[in-house]
């Protein structure tokens, strides 16, 4: 970090086409570091209403399982103090379906796709890779959901240990050979120990942080306001945490970190860029600021500008501490 | 659906907890049909608390002046802020959101039935049925007489109607529910729509079990997105086979078959 | 749980008096459930002008330390949606001056005290054990603070050990023999080995949850906002993550569970209360509703007033799952 | 200190970002006294985000209306809520907070010197000086001319004062520590109290340094609790043997011998 702390900005006309926005995440390469979170964003049918969900730095889908999955009943959803509680439980079509159906639409309209996937055991793993072998050249990387906390009490998956992280991230990345980004949990301790994990099963990325494990009590009834009682929490509420997260991971340079978790605005942003994100993921924002993904790709812009600061990459991890 | 700012031009207290909010959106007008709504942004500019917006049915449109409004009561923190604007103040919103109902080949008769702040959605298509010159009843239902200067709005649309309150405060006292109960055979071959608490739904779908009218519903549920692509707002319905899934009521509703939804 | 479920609630008159709010956290009885947090409450000077603090449950001290702790540089405070971060770093005029000072100060004002020790070794905790040792008949009960953020970094202090703490309790509770509270970190994931190695060790209870780390960045310096860098996150923010770890530690049943974390109104206090807890921390909202200690008694006893529950006891952990 | 609820009597827009708030308090007309200051909330019953009280220094008293003020520059959030509240709101605040500064025994002469918003606890300690009939001068610089409007203010007061801006736009052009210091000898025997930007204390606190004049000064620092409960505030003061202590702003201040303070 210190050759970049002295490093001199480069000072340059006011003219869009100077700045660099586009970023490399070890080999994945991005126009722009703007990330859609897995299960906050569609393919573009509905927030393609708003703006060119191509011009995105990525988009992340839903992650998929093998099978569809029904997902928790409702009540899912519960709003906190400048939080949301969720409990989907991973709803999806299954991992057929998106190669059928939703693959080809984001693929029309030019979204650069993340996909994400979610098995229940390392079998599943490799399985959905294989399935995914006929579409893998034309998406950006796999993201692994090691963290969903929705799926097994406490948040603290199988996938969490590190030990098996290196086995999943390995299995998938043999048979796919794409860029493979594990996403981790706030709710384990281990962060570290799973980021190496992971860089040793060949991973090319850290996304960190899914939703925190949290709960809410209707005391009326006496019933939790999420029927599956605990849920994921997500939102402003949770950008402190996550962004303490991602700078104790980023500083260990063990791979380069998207960072996600509350991010709601540019300034949002810009801090888990200082902080040390090579990218920022946009989760509930989504679905309060419709056009938050265009927002904070002109406000990075306008940023940069202001600061007379040629290149995003001399933003990143730039804290001065 | 588009990202709005609209002007608001006035809202007013209709009762306690009661208020009507009209908003300029020559948008809106346009685009919008009975059974949509919008969804709105209960805090000011970089304020995260209440965080996610706030759904509401669209309950009118009035063309000739470019505007619409909402009928909402006032439950919590959102409601609240939205009860402290002021003509003039804008407010943030997204719509036409949800599928709308679609009158056309639909029966002559159409029957609504409203229970409380069920009623909002309910009063566009009394209204686009009146204009499609259907034969539209309007069954209402409440607690008390919070929803008079309502009636006021139902009395302009000239067609039938009728009004229960549990302690009679207005028109007649008791349960809308019993007294469809009771006048089944007079609403045979009307199309009926509902809205309103889940109880009054449940005790609808039971009274239309074994009839033949088609029976739609409105239904809410918790919204994260209200665009169809969190997952969180879903409802049980019938699916093959005797098993069940789940759907969106913001993108697959909120307008639904009564007789597939599974209420718990 | 469930026999309590079944149990019908007992119709009462409307009378205050006939409502019960006292409770037995193990051996420790409180007047109330209101328990003020370590570190947001003086001994009565500054919140004794908004009411009578002797009516409180009790009120837990800052945690004390054998000498005099000097605390982290400014700033020390920095505000996150709906939270409050700090890096206060435990500063406290040391055991001697709270003993000679701060403690006759509360006595005189009747102020019910749990008194918190924080030690950076194993032989600081017995040491003050032994200091307190004049005092220790008057005073409610001790709670060890074995989690807090600020001084070790990534709040993982030599104290999350579950062995450590078992012995740190032993000893404290050998040299005192009166009630020890082990206050426990949300950043530590073995909060279950961590309740049974207290229990152990001999403890009356736990109190859950110490800060959360968390950390911001000044975009415009591209500096941390806190001097120290990380920083606990506390208030309504974390509020949803507190009841999820009080409901996941109190249906273990190891020990009763203090509950803390955002509380910041009496419809918060009961939601814990319904999750599992035995009696409720008022920590941050103490910063903004002065008053906040007396609205909740009071607003405890109204709500089983109008639910016409006589024992304030017959909601505690009574979450229908 | 009580913790109150006072009617708005106006909200005053000085210029673009400094609004002046009249609130009625007959506690705090009783109570207060120069250098204290009120911690306001900024969000509404229930909300949470902004969830910080805000302190502001009591600008002003005036008795006979039972009403004192306070000026305040809009930065963020908190005082953003605070800029759109309206006559007749209620307004949740406590106070008087921190130490008052004492003019009993203090010289006759008083020299204010005060950097942008940090003008607004001086202006009451300037009027009581006139009330206690010592010889006041006031030295106020800005950025340009938002606090043209607080100028009137200052002549209802009848001191001698001197205002500099840095764009030349009111008053002469230029720093006022460098007025202060090109002017050190005209003020020798005066008791000096400033408050403002860091930088500008600094500048102060070097001016001083080898004069005998008694210099305070008015610091800032986030707070967390304002009633010296959190140590959230502090500073760094000398301590004996070259070690340094912290000493709570809201508690210990805000008012300390500029040459205890150790600026970093
Ligand atoms: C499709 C749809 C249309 C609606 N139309 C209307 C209408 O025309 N008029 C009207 O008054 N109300 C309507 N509602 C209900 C309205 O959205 C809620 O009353 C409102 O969100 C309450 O917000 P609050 O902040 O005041 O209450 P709070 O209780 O503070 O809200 C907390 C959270 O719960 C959610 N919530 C609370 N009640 C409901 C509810 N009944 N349905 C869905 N989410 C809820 C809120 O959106 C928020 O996320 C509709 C709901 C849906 C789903
Ligand atoms: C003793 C004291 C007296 C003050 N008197 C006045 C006054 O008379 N008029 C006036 O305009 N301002 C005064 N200030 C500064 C004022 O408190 C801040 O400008 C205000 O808190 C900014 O809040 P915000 O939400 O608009 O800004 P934001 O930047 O959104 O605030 C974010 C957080 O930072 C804190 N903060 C921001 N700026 C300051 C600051 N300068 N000092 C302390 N905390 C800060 C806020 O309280 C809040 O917790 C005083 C500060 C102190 C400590
Ligand atoms: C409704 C909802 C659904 C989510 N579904 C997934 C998912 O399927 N897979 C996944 O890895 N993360 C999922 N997440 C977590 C987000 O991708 C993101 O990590 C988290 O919400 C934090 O970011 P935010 O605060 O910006 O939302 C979901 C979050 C929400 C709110
Ligand atoms: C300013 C501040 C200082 C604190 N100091 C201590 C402390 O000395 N010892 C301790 O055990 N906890 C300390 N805490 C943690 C609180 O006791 C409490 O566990 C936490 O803040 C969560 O509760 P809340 O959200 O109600 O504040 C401190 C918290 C704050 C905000
Ligand atoms: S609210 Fe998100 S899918 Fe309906
Ligand atoms: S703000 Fe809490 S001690 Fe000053």
């Amino acid at each position: 970090m210190t050759d970049k702390q002295n490093s001199l900005f480069v000072f340059i006309e006011e003219n869009n086409n100077d700045i660099n926005l586009s970023v490399n995440i070890g080999k994945i390469h991005l126009e722009n570091p703007v990330i859609m979170c897995s299960g906050t964003f569609g393919y573009g049918e509905e927030y393609g209403q708003f703006y060119n969900t191509a011009l995105l730095g990525a988009v992340t889908t839903k992650s998929y399982s093998l099978k569809p999955e029904k997902g928790n009943p409702p009540p899912r959803i519960c709003e906190t103090p400048a939080g949301l509680l969720n409990s989907i439980g991973l709803q999806n079509d299954g991992i057929d379906c998106f190669i059928k159906k939703h693959f080809p639409e984001a693929e029309r309209r030019g979204i650069k796709l993340i996909l994400s996937l979610f098995g229940s055991d390392m079998d599943e793993f490799s399985e959905l890779a294989y399935k995914v072998s006929e579409i893998k050249d034309k998406i950006v990387a796999i993201e692994l959901n090691l963290s969903c906390p929705n799926v097994k009490e406490g948040g603290i998956a199988f996938s969490s240990v590190p030990a098996d992280i290196k086995k999943i991230v390995r299995s998938v990345k043999r048979i796919l050979k794409i860029p493979v980004i594990a996403k981790l949990s706030p709710n384990q301790h281990n962060l570290i120990e799973a980021a190496v994990a992971a860089e040793k099963g060949g991973a090319e990325a850290i996304s960190i942080i899914n939703t925190v494990v949290g709960m809410s009590v209707d005391i009326e009834t006496f019933k939790p306001r999420l029927a599956n009682v605990t849920g994921g929490l997500s939102g402003p509420a949770i950008k402190p945490i996550a962004l303490a997260k991602v700078y104790s991971l980023a500083k260990e340079k063990i791979l380069p970190v998207i960072g996600m978790g509350g991010i709601f605005s540019v300034e949002d942003a810009l801090e888990f860029l200082i902080a040390g994100a090579s990218a920022v993921g946009i989760g509930t924002a989504n679905f309060i600021k419709y056009d938050i993904g265009v927002t904070i790709i002109d406000g990075l812009r306008e940023y940069l500008k202001r600061r007379k600061i040629h290149d995003i990459n001399e933003i990143i991890g730039r804290l001065e501490v | 659906m588009k990202l709005l700012n609209g002007e608001i031009i006035s809202n007013e207290r209709y009762s306690e907890y009661l208020y009507k909010m009209v908003i300029f959106s020559p948008y809106i007008c346009r685009e919008a049909r009975p059974g949509q709504f919008v969804n709105i942004r209960c805090a000011p500019e970089g304020i995260y608390d209440p965080l996610l917006r706030r759904p509401f049915s669209i309950f009118d449109i009035e063309e000739k002046f470019n505007v619409f409004s909402i009928l909402y009561s006032v439950k919590g923190r959102g409601t609240e802020f939205m009860s402290h604007l002021e003509k003039g103040d804008l407010i943030d919103f997204i719509g036409p959101l949800g599928n709308y109902i679609d009158l056309a080949g639909t029966k002559n008769n159409v029957l609504l039935i409203g229970g409380g702040i069920g009623i909002a959605p309910l009063y566009l298509l009394a209204k686009q049925a009146v204009v499609m010159k259907k034969n539209v009843f309007f069954a209402a239902g409440f607690k008390d007489k919070s929803y008079q200067k309502w009636e006021d709005d139902l009395i302009e649309l000239k067609i039938d109607y009728t009004i229960y309150t549990e302690d009679g405060s207005i028109g007649s006292k008791g349960m809308i529910c019993d007294y469809i109960r009771s006048n089944i055979k007079l609403f045979n071959g009307y199309d009926v729509y509902c809205c309103g608490p889940k109880e009054m739904l449940k005790t609808i779908q039971n009274i239309y079990t074994k009839s033949s009218n088609r029976v739609s519903v409105l239904l809410e549920e918790k919204m994260a997105c209200g665009v169809g692509v969190c997952n969180g707002c879903v409802v049980k319905v019938k699916h093959v086979k005797g098993e069940f899934r789940y759907k969106r009521i913001c993108k697959d509703g909120p307008t639904f078959d009564i007789r597939e939804v599974i209420f718990d």
